[in-house]
């Protein structure tokens, strides 16, 4: 089947199988390496996409769905050489360590922050809690985004 | 984890897509439950009709005394309608409740409600609201209530060729007091218990109760003899531990590795405390 | 030229942003499954759905013929290939030979039987599917403790009683201190079996370039020095003609620190079809085949005086092996028993180890390895014996800590403990939890029937593993600083971390050595064709050695560039400073560019000094160092649920002189969450049969965000007198000291209903049994 | 996975016996069986699909009775494999009068293993309450015919 859609700005049409999931697709076909897999259950959220803006997990979602989609996936969100906030709030927080989950962590933090511009830190973690990071133990996961936050306001 | 190989099919309309599945494929909304399955190669459907891309069943909307959501509103959007929030907050806080925030922003009600999951959320909202669900085929259109929609574990009232059209839910006024309180079961984010209570009272007696529950049995239920105990009562601390200890009356409880049934049983009958005494402080 | 000397601020101690965030953050950094090879081909392995069968038949026929596929092989085909390599020796230890392809039977579920190549990855998990085997199904045993019992199941046929060694250690007059006591409290704890879920499943990609005889591997590993090793040897290749590659690992925590079958098989592969294959393995598969952590069960005695003085400790512990020895397995449980005695003064201790093989897949280095079960037992020994004394817990822990003015302090166990105030973080950490306030609110609440605990734990840990004679493969690391004819400056560290931050903390050392600025820094690991040999990053060592040898490396170095600049500034008594060398007589100064390009241009050299400016050391530590630390945790228990609330994660550790303030909270925090895990969710459960029921992240729970506390994270400072840098590692304390706190608090909270032990983890349904069983 | 439980067959024992070993019946009772033929005495091959709203699986399976004690009890041997993994059942059987009918009750052990067993947990004790159930209750209605 053929699919098209706009990935980071970009227009990409392929031919492809019904069965290929969308993160073998960014990954494979587009060679967008930064999201990753890191289950097949759908649990782990390393594979977190903006799909017509809103962060899913492309590994649960076939390419063939996003025919006609918007994608944003983590090297889409630096523009001009400057990165996003939540990037910058991930470096400055020391909100990473092994980095694996860092593209799912940052898609998902960041429509955290659009969707409530100042999350409490109960409410930053209930909105991570599809994301899993193994070792950091959050805690400067949490204080990224507040940090984000703060800097989106102002 | 690669699922097999299938055809898929974006229907042009409703009709093009009760027509396929007339003929044998299978409903693919939300793909949440579907796809994970499907990875692990445990479902392995030959076609897959694509409903998520019918734009038409996407809605929620006030129709005389119920609103009606489209099978293909996804969780995020129940939870966060105005209108839900308002007027059938059950509904909403039970969206919230599910899964995490990824799979809330994928995840649709139809495709939920029709994979009949027995640790999923919504049953147990649905029951309490006494929801109907309009079902659709080729051949006909039939609406069916929560009780007899969810029949077993994975099973519903829907034949092959029918898909779950809409959701009817009743409009509640703010005497009503609801409450969904969840058991989480930490690795899967599913319920191992789920209680959704709605409850009304006046002049100092509960006038009405209604009480789903989810994750216990192979199927959703609602807990009759709780409600009964409750109806009729003025909602003291005694009334609804009393009534609470009935919440797995006749249940067949399952266990697994994360909750025995006698623990299953008595999460329920903690949480079903609880829940009526959320709800009750909830009632206008 | 005369040049000011500006006070340029010293980068060691700072809380400095990593240097390998930005492609982290951005997603461009390359991963094992990035890796693309022209002609590349894929592998899906066949593994056994069955714990122990023997192999009538294997059919691979509509697997070769299905699309897309060039090869299929099963263990007739790599028989010859070496085994898969087992690091430790011990006195009797029975080694079972294992094969990288399961040949006539099947141990584990997961075991490894065929592997298919296929044009892509969809093809080859089609094909995947299409192999036949036949088992002829046995009965399987998996509980170590039903191993060793009468008539159970032989894991390998050849030893029936189940059990690949046994292993004793005294020190002391253990049976005269028990003799002695007025008191002996007698407990069996259990520490679960563990699967690491490292966020990066494991890897491979292989290329043989037949013309050169060449093999490059590109694999996920903590050690891809001792990989190149090892598996040079099980493919018989020389060895340096296997190029071990390790891109941006996705953590570890132990799991890496090994050497896989697939490793050598991809490998092999490679080698047969003549192209490129790649291998990543499943969420599932990683749960089935890379190793699990812990995986004891323990009984122990103290042996104590009725002021709480303790005398004498005795365990035994049961170690499940699983089917076979991976790299390190069998010595795991050694390290417990160094560890047994904490950090007291405990002259008197006797440990024996039963290693028992059970069909279920090998246990192996986990976060702690070996240490959190230690920890664990003597943490939970001390608050029953508070318990029975009816004192303190925090009181008991003073009296018996080994004092301050007694180091380096020999233990019973034959360490020499470094240095260490091991009253100062308990201290501290109670001040900051208000402890004595805690107690009296515990009081009052109880009057309620409601349960607040306060649980202690005062850990140390062995790190910087370790002197060359206490390791299987060598204990000591490398590291090569080059000042590049440009001026800047290279580092090649032998240690390969994978999220610990070592390019950033690497780099801060040199800048201040040398004076130069951070950015001005490349630290490269993890290619055996660029690095020198190096031993890898596991047991808290990075830092403590590998920093250690880049210390003394940029000691040599600076010696040579002294003498460059004696020539520009007739001195050698020189400051490193802004880029610069500057003389400490004169304030004359050469930038660092002038020297290199000085010694590379090698117009004129100093007496007997060659050209170039490069130092390589491998730094041989004279000693583990000992981190320790002290960890509160306050639970709230309901009453109704079992349910476990923790109100207040306070932990104090104290690691030696910090590098980098932000990298240590880092660690803590993910070492607490991993021991958090292991206290209330996490447990790998294999049924009867053998099955693995917690197989996917479904059932198997690791720590959520939602899921954690606020960690309240400080820090005492004892430097360690083993390496100039005074560090001492702090990669597993956080794990090590949480347990034990958690248990101690829940614990604590129940005790009034009588409770004095729970394993873990701590399920709300496992408490509420406690609950309802002490009221009826 | 233990598993028990007790029905009620409105059959006297000893034609409950005959209608729980009479294998056109089971293979309408059996929930999913599309195909059983007899290997041996006592010994029966059965083809199964076992289907969940989107789940379904097939499994080739080999049922074998033994130990029989006409008509109070016998035992009932499953052994069959499939895609998402294989299951084994070793079950006993026991009939006893009830009234006019029979009461037949079982008790037995069922290991299942592969994909099943490593992501279906939370939903083994359900499926095999609920795969139970149709058998007998199918079986219930095949006596009601048959008494009719």
């Amino acid at each position: 089947m053929n699919v098209s859609m706009s990935i980071n700005g970009k227009s990409f049409s392929h031919e492809v199988e019904p069965r290929l999931l969308l993160i073998h697709y960014l990954r494979e076909v587009v060679g967008l390496t930064g999201s990753h897999v890191g289950c097949e259950t759908s649990l782990c959220g390393a594979c977190t996409i903006e799909l017509n803006g809103r962060a899913v997990k492309s590994c649960s979602i076939f390419a063939v769905q996003a025919d006609g989609a918007r994608i944003t996936t983590i090297e889409g969100l630096a523009s001009d050489g400057r990165l996003h906030g939540v990037q910058q709030a991930f470096w400055n927080e020391h909100a990473l360590q092994c980095g694996f989950c860092t593209p799912g962590m940052i898609i998902t933090s960041k429509q955290i922050i659009e969707r409530n511009p100042n999350p409490t830190e109960e409410e930053i973690r209930e909105g991570l809690s599809g994301n899993i990071c193994r070792c950091t133990g959050y805690q400067h996961i949490v204080n990224a985004v507040k940090a984000a936050a703060v800097a989106a306001v102002e | 984890m690669i699922p097999q190989k299938f055809e898929y099919t974006v229907p042009k309309n409703l009709d093009d897509a009760l027509r396929l599945l007339a003929s044998g494929a299978k409903p693919l909304a939300g793909g949440m439950s579907l796809i994970p399955m499907m990875k692990l190669r445990l479902a392995t459907p030959e076609r897959l009709v694509d409903l998520a891309k019918l734009k038409d069943l996407n809605y929620i909307r006030e129709s005389g005394s119920d609103l009606r959501v489209g099978a293909t509103t996804t969780h995020y959007d129940v939870e966060n309608s105005a209108l839900l929030l308002r007027r059938c907050p059950l509904l909403a806080e039970t969206a919230a409740a599910i899964g995490d925030l990824q799979v809330r922003n994928m995840g649709t009600i139809g495709g939920s409600v029709a994979h009949a999951d027995p640790a999923a959320d919504y049953p147990a909202a649905l029951q309490a609201l006494e929801a109907k669900l309009a079902l659709r085929s080729g051949k006909s259109e039939r609406t069916v209530t929560a009780k007899d929609f969810f029949e077993d574990a994975f099973t519903t009232a829907l034949s092959p060729e029918e898909i779950v059209l809409e959701i009817i839910v009743p409009t509640e006024d703010t005497a009503t007091g609801t409450v969904y309180e969840k058991v989480v079961q930490p690795a899967s984010g599913f319920a191992i218990v789920g209680i959704a209570v709605r409850i009304r009272r006046s002049a100092g007696k509960i006038g009405f109760a209604r009480i789903g529950v989810t994750g216990i049995a192979n199927c959703s239920y609602r807990a009759t003899a709780a409600e009964a105990a409750l109806e009729g009562k003025a909602g003291s601390d005694a009334d609804i531990q009393a009534a609470a200890a009935l919440v797995t009356t006749g249940v067949d409880a399952n266990s697994d590795l994360h909750a025995s049934a006698v623990y299953r049983r008595h999460l329920a009958t903690v949480h079903a405390a609880r829940a009526i005494t959320a709800a009750l402080s909830r009632c206008a | 030229m005369a040049t000011t000397i500006t006070k340029v601020e010293t980068l060691v101690g700072k809380r400095v942003r990593r240097r390998e965030d930005p492609r982290l953050i951005t997603g461009t950094a390359t991963y094992v499954e990035d890796v693309q090879i022209p002609g590349m081909h894929y592998a899906a392995v066949v593994r056994s759905p069955r714990a122990a069968a023997n192999i009538r038949s294997i059919n691979t026929k509509a697997a070769s013929e299905a699309p897309g596929v060039v090869a299929v092989f099963t263990g007739k085909d790599t028989e010859n290939v070496g085994p898969v390599p087992c690091g430790a020796s011990l006195p009797g230890l029975r080694v079972p030979h294992h094969h990288i392809l399961a040949t006539k039977r099947v141990y584990f579920v997961g075991h490894p039987v065929a592997v298919v190549i296929a044009r892509d990855r969809y093809l080859a998990q089609d094909a995947a599917d299409l192999v036949e085997v036949d088992y002829d199904v046995v009965p399987a045993v998996t509980e170590p403790e039903r191993a060793l019992s009468q008539g159970a199941p032989a894991v390998h046929p050849q030893w029936p009683d189940n059990i690949a060694f046994t292993y004793h250690q005294d020190g002391g007059d253990v049976d005269k201190a028990f003799a002695e006591a007025e008191v002996v409290v007698k407990q069996r704890i259990i520490s679960q079996r563990l699967i690491p879920t490292a966020m990066e499943t494991r890897g491979v990609v292989a290329e043989w370039r037949a013309a050169d005889r060449q093999l490059n591997i590109y694999t996920s590993t903590q050690i891809p020095h001792l990989v190149r090793t090892l598996v040079a040897g099980m493919l018989a290749l020389e060895e340096n003609r296997v190029r071990v590659i390790t891109p941006e690992v996705g953590g570890g925590f132990g799991s890496k620190l090994n050497v896989y079958a697939e490793e050598a098989l991809m490998g092999f592969v490679a080698q047969q079809i003549n192209r490129p294959v790649k291998w990543i393995e499943s969420r599932r598969e990683n749960f089935l085949c890379t190793i699990h952590g812990r995986g004891h069960v323990d009984y122990y005695e103290l042996a104590a005086k009725r002021d709480g003085t303790i005398l004498g400790i005795k365990l035994k512990i049961i170690q499940d092996l699983g089917a076979y020895h991976q790299l390190l397995t069998p010595l795991i449980p050694t390290l417990s028993v160094l560890m047994m005695p904490g950090i007291y003064n405990t002259p008197n201790v006797r440990a024996d180890i039963v290693g028992v093989f059970t069909n279920c897949v090998p246990t192996d280095a986990y976060r702690g390895a070996g240490r959190p079960e230690a920890t664990h037992g003597i943490e939970r020994m001390v608050d029953i014996l508070a318990d029975e004394l009816n004192l303190d817990p925090a009181e008991v822990r003073l009296k018996n800590f080994v004092p301050k003015d007694k180091f380096p302090f020999a233990t019973a166990t034959g360490l020499t403990y470094d240095s260490g105030d091991y009253a100062a973080p308990l201290k501290k950490a109670l001040d900051m939890v208000g402890y004595h306030k805690l107690r009296q609110e515990q009081a009052d609440l109880r009057k309620q029937g409601k349960w607040l605990g306060i649980g202690i734990s005062t850990y140390g840990e062995i790190c910087a593993i370790g002197p060359s004679p206490a390791t299987p493969a060598g204990g000591w690391e490398s590291a090569t600083v080059k000042i590049e004819p440009s001026g800047k400056v290279t580092v090649m560290t032998g240690t390969c971390p994978h999220g610990q931050g070592e390019e950033t903390s690497f780099a801060q050392i040199v800048a201040d050595e040398l004076g130069v600025d951070i950015d001005d820094v490349l630290v490269i690991r993890g290619d055996t064709a660029i690095v020198q040999y190096g031993i890898g990053t596991f047991g808290s060592r990075a830092t403590a050695i590998g920093g250690t040898a880049l210390y003394f490396a940029l000691q040599d170095l600076k010696a040579k560039i002294k003498k460059f600049a004696a020539m520009f500034l007739e001195s050698e008594e020189v400051t490193f400073s802004g880029g610069k060398v500057i003389s400490n007589s004169n304030g004359q100064s050469k930038s660092l560019c002038e020297l290199a390009a000085a010694s590379y241009r090698a117009l004129q050299l100093p007496p007997n000094t060659e050209p170039g400016l490069v130092a390589t050391r491998f730094w041989e530590p004279p000693n583990f160092t000992f981190p320790f630390g002290a960890h509160i945790v306050v639970t709230e228990i309901d009453g109704q649920t079992g349910e476990v609330k923790i109100r207040r994660y306070v932990a104090v550790d104290d690691c030696g002189n910090i590098i980098n303030p932000m990298l240590v909270d880092g660690q803590v925090h993910g070492g607490v969450a991993q021991g958090l895990g292991q206290a209330l969710w996490e447990q790998a459960v294999y049924d009867e049969n053998g099955q693995l029921v917690t197989g996917e992240l479904m059932d198997y729970a690791v720590p959520k965000a939602h899921m954690m506390p606020w960690i309240e994270s400080d820090h005492t400072i004892t430097p360690s007198p083993v390496n100039p840098l005074g560090v001492k590692g702090v990669g597993e304390a956080g794990t090590i000291g949480c347990s034990p706190a958690v248990v101690n608090s829940v614990v604590d909270a129940l005790s009034p209903l009588g409770v004095r032990h729970i394993d873990m983890p701590l399920t709300p349904e496992k408490i509420w049994k406690f609950m309802a069983g002490s009221r009826s | 996975m233990k598993i028990s439980g007790t029905y009620y067959l409105p059959l006297p024992p000893e034609r409950a016996y005959q209608l729980l070993q009479d294998p056109e019946v089971l293979a309408k009772a059996m929930p999913g069986c599309e195909r059983l033929e007899k290997i041996a005495e006592n010994e029966y091959r059965m083809k199964m699909k076992v289907v969940l709203a989107s789940l379904a699986g097939n499994f080739d399976t080999r049922v074998r009775i033994a130990d029989q004690t006409v008509p109070s009890s016998f035992r009932l041997l499953v052994e069959g494999s499939g895609r998402p993994g294989f299951l084994q059942g070793d079950g006993l059987l026991k009939l006893a009068p009830s009234g006019a009918g029979t009461e037949v009750s079982f008790n037995g052990d069922v290991q299942v293993g592969g994909t099943m067993a490593a992501v279906g947990q939370r939903l083994l004790d359900g499926t095999a309450k609920r795969l139970i159930k149709k058998f007998f209750e199918s079986l219930s209605q095949a006596a009601s015919a048959a008494t009719a």
